[in-house]
């Protein structure tokens, strides 16, 4: 069967090039890169080199640069890590209602535990507004965490200038970049951030590997992980080298190919709305309309339930996602389409298509083709009222 | 991790041993930490005209006890005391930094036993 | 250059079979488990097949495994999971000096947060007392954490008594297996516990990847991280799936082998201890002489530091460690060594030799070969007084 993958903000392949890579640190080269001998200089050297490009790729010192085992140790590390360690100073955490889980229920565990938490609303596209940002520090807020690029509708928040205000008022700022690493410039001064979490397997690097950048100076610290001395007393456990390897290659490629990538997805993602908006109709394309990500389309289908979509797209060989994989298996819709004022039963039949570099125009005219069929006949099943 | 000046020293130690009559003798060091290092002085006209270590200790320890015998040879004492830890681990392409601590002890036990010395030749 | 690795109990390279099964699922079958579609039900099905093998090869219910990323975060989950939870029935905490450092100093930060922590002490060999874990049973004691075996110096617990003892008592009781398993039965049926700690690139499985075991219906529950709902709410973040789908096929082949392999491997580190007592002497053998493992040498060289022995078998191709890899750097000699009794100067002293599968009597001929002259360069360079 045909097989078109659109699920690239769920999960990627690991390019063949980083999981080579990967073998290789795993069958020959595989010393613990604390150890003194031969075996574990060889893999130090590895890890340090990957560092170096994964602080290239964002701008930042290699020092600022922790692995973690993903994107939601990240999220958790920054956040409770500046939260412990600054409760003497204040209290106050400030995050947005479209945040991923990974920070949301962390921000959410804080307040059960005496921190007060300001989740701030987003307009209709999905945005924060810096307005409501600076409306909500005060004298006791240690923390604003906001998310660069949403992953279920892609909209890109104004984090330079949410990042300089945090910057003149003296509060700590942590970005989730996880989805906008690789897709859009990711440059941790540039966008005035403290923090910024990234996940590796959704840029073509292995899963459970990711970075927490902590810029030098600011006052965060490890309070999640006890155990040994590794990653300069900033993460306990022995070095995943393989999968370190394979981050700061993926890296490199992502910062050598994001721009002319971008601008191809950016052409296969419009030829997707535009297909879907011209042979299927009553549809709601979601996030922000220019501020999105170039490889991500999040659309509402009128009438009809996201898993139904799913399974009839899966049938034809294509995979897709409604919201968050994470959240699937969650009877509730997405939080972050109810977030932007989309009612409950539109907000049930919304499915995410991600593009990533092995999908070509002909995987789009092929979606175009089998989706309106798929969308009539889940129409004609629906009770609902149709304009 | 270590420079190759470090591996070479730690490999060919110079001046390994004791100086049986030596002039002036300075042990720094102790093994609750895991370094000893013991420093045998020859004087002749206030210069040092031999000079032996004996270290326990790291990879670190022995390059930088054999680098400072190298060092303080044929100088006068005055020159000698000049010697800094600094200065032999720089002689040494520099030491990793968990490392810095073994190498604030090879000057300390080569001013230990030019104090010996002086202290002898104050007392004789 | 000759190359002979002897420190398996740092970490393993990783099995090619269990590599190439790794490669595969990180370009071919590289869904998110989570997804609905067919990329996700293919990693979906993989994922709960290794646990199944995990699970077989601990005599657990498949629902009681949980991947983390590795050795020290499943203990950090299980012992802070544990005190969370139980905190209004109690807050004493009992462990043992010789833990590994992810035990020891998870509890140590508990103790700082209103805990009360019992360190029992060792005997010579480095073993615990089960009738010194009796007598520090309080009515406020809501954990124990023994290891099972020390990576050290080899000492094996004697886990199924305390775990005996600790559900007499209605106490949950977690061991630390990572030297363990794989070397010797670990069976938490038979080791009486309720928690478990395993770490697969101990063997031969990747780094990165590791798995808790928490017997069904424990007073446990998930604390460190916040996020999505993967492993049943009990660890967020996107399933590691090619380190699942490698360790599961590593604990399989782990347990297939084990005892053949561990008197094969017993056979080589009593030819090492042997030949090092006759050929050098002065030596103090660490670790209980019978209770032990069976892939693990820890001697005391008395005279002389343990790292200037190994930069010198290094440059022979030995890949040898001194203590546990993560505390190099330390001044500090091992804990573990310092709490058998054993002096600060030999300790200083020790190495240890960790054998693997690839190693063979030639291995260990080689060693017997090139470590005497290196012991009699450095004690001829030694100042302490030699009797
Ligand atoms: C925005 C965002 N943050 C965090 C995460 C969590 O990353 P991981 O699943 O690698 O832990 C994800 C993806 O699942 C994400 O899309
Ligand atoms: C006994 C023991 N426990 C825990 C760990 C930690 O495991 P990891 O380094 O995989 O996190 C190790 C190894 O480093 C160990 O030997
Ligand atoms: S439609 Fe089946 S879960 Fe609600
Ligand atoms: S001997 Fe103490 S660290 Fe070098």
């Amino acid at each position: 069967m045909r097989r078109v993958y659109f699920d690239h903000s769920a999960t990627t392949p690991v390019d063949p090039a980083v999981a080579e890579e990967m073998y290789r640190f795993m069958t020959e080269t595989y010393g613990n890169p604390t150890s003194l001998h031969y075996f574990g200089r060889q893999a130090r050297k590895a890890v340090e080199e990957a560092r170096e490009k994964v602080a290239a790729a964002i701008g930042a010192d290699p020092k600022e640069i922790i692995f973690t085992s993903g994107g939601t140790e990240s999220d958790n590390m920054a956040i409770h890590g500046v939260a412990t360690i600054n409760r003497n100073r204040g209290n106050h955490i400030i995050t947005s209602a479209v945040e991923h889980h990974a920070v949301l229920n962390t921000v959410k565990a804080l307040g059960k535990q005496g921190f007060t938490v300001t989740i701030l609303p987003v307009d209709k596209y999905g945005m924060v507004s810096v307005e409501d940002v600076a409306a909500a520090i005060t004298d006791k807020t240690v923390l604003i965490t906001i998310m660069h690029a949403n992953n279920e509708m892609g909209t890109i928040q104004p984090i330079a200038e949410i990042g300089k205000l945090a910057r003149e008022k003296g509060v700590l700022f942590h970005t989730d970049a996880v989805q906008s690493f690789g897709k859009i410039p990711v440059n941790v001064d540039a966008l005035n951030v403290d923090l910024l979490s990234i996940s590796g397997h959704k840029f073509y690097a292995p899963k459970g590997i990711g970075v927490l950048y902590v810029r030098k100076g600011a006052r965060w610290r490890q309070t999640l992980f006890h155990g040994g001395a590794q990653e300069r007393l900033r993460r306990a456990g022995t070095e995943n080298t393989p999968g370190i390897v394979a981050l700061g290659k993926a890296a490199e490629l992502a910062a050598a190919n994001r721009e002319e990538e971008a601008a191809r997805l950016s052409v296969l993602r419009d030829r997707l709305i535009e297909g879907i908006d011209s042979r299927i109709g009553d549809v709601l394309l979601t996030g922000h309309p220019e501020k999105r990500l170039p490889n991500l389309v999040s659309v509402c289908f009128k009438y009809i339930e996201g898993e139904s979509m799913l399974l009839s797209l899966d049938m034809q060989g294509i995979a897709a996602s409604s919201g968050s994989a994470c959240t699937s298996g969650s009877l509730e819709p997405s939080h972050v389409l109810l977030a932007m004022g989309i009612p409950h039963e539109m907000a049930h039949g919304s499915i995410r298509l991600s593009l990533g570099k092995d999908n070509t125009e002909a995987d789009v005219d092929y979606f175009l083709e089998v989706m309106p069929p798929i969308v009539e006949r889940l129409r004609a099943m629906s009770p609902l009222d149709q304009e | 991790m270590y420079s190759e000046k470090v591996m070479d020293h730690f490999t060919n130690p110079r001046n390994v041993g004791e100086i049986p009559d030596a002039d002036g003798v300075g042990q720094v060091g102790n093994p609750t930490c895991g370094d000893i290092m013991k420093i045998y002085l020859k004087i002749k006209d206030d210069r040092i005209e031999d000079i032996k270590f004996k270290t326990f200790g790291c990879g670190a320890a022995i390059a930088t006890s054999s680098m400072v015998t190298e060092m303080a040879r044929g100088k006068t004492l005055d020159e000698a005391l000049q010697l800094s830890n600094k200065m032999v681990a720089e002689a040494l392409d520099g030491l990793p930094p968990q490392k810095m601590h073994c190498s604030n002890l090879a000057a300390d036990a080569l001013h230990a036993a030019i104090e010996d010395y002086r202290g002898k030749q104050k007392s004789a």
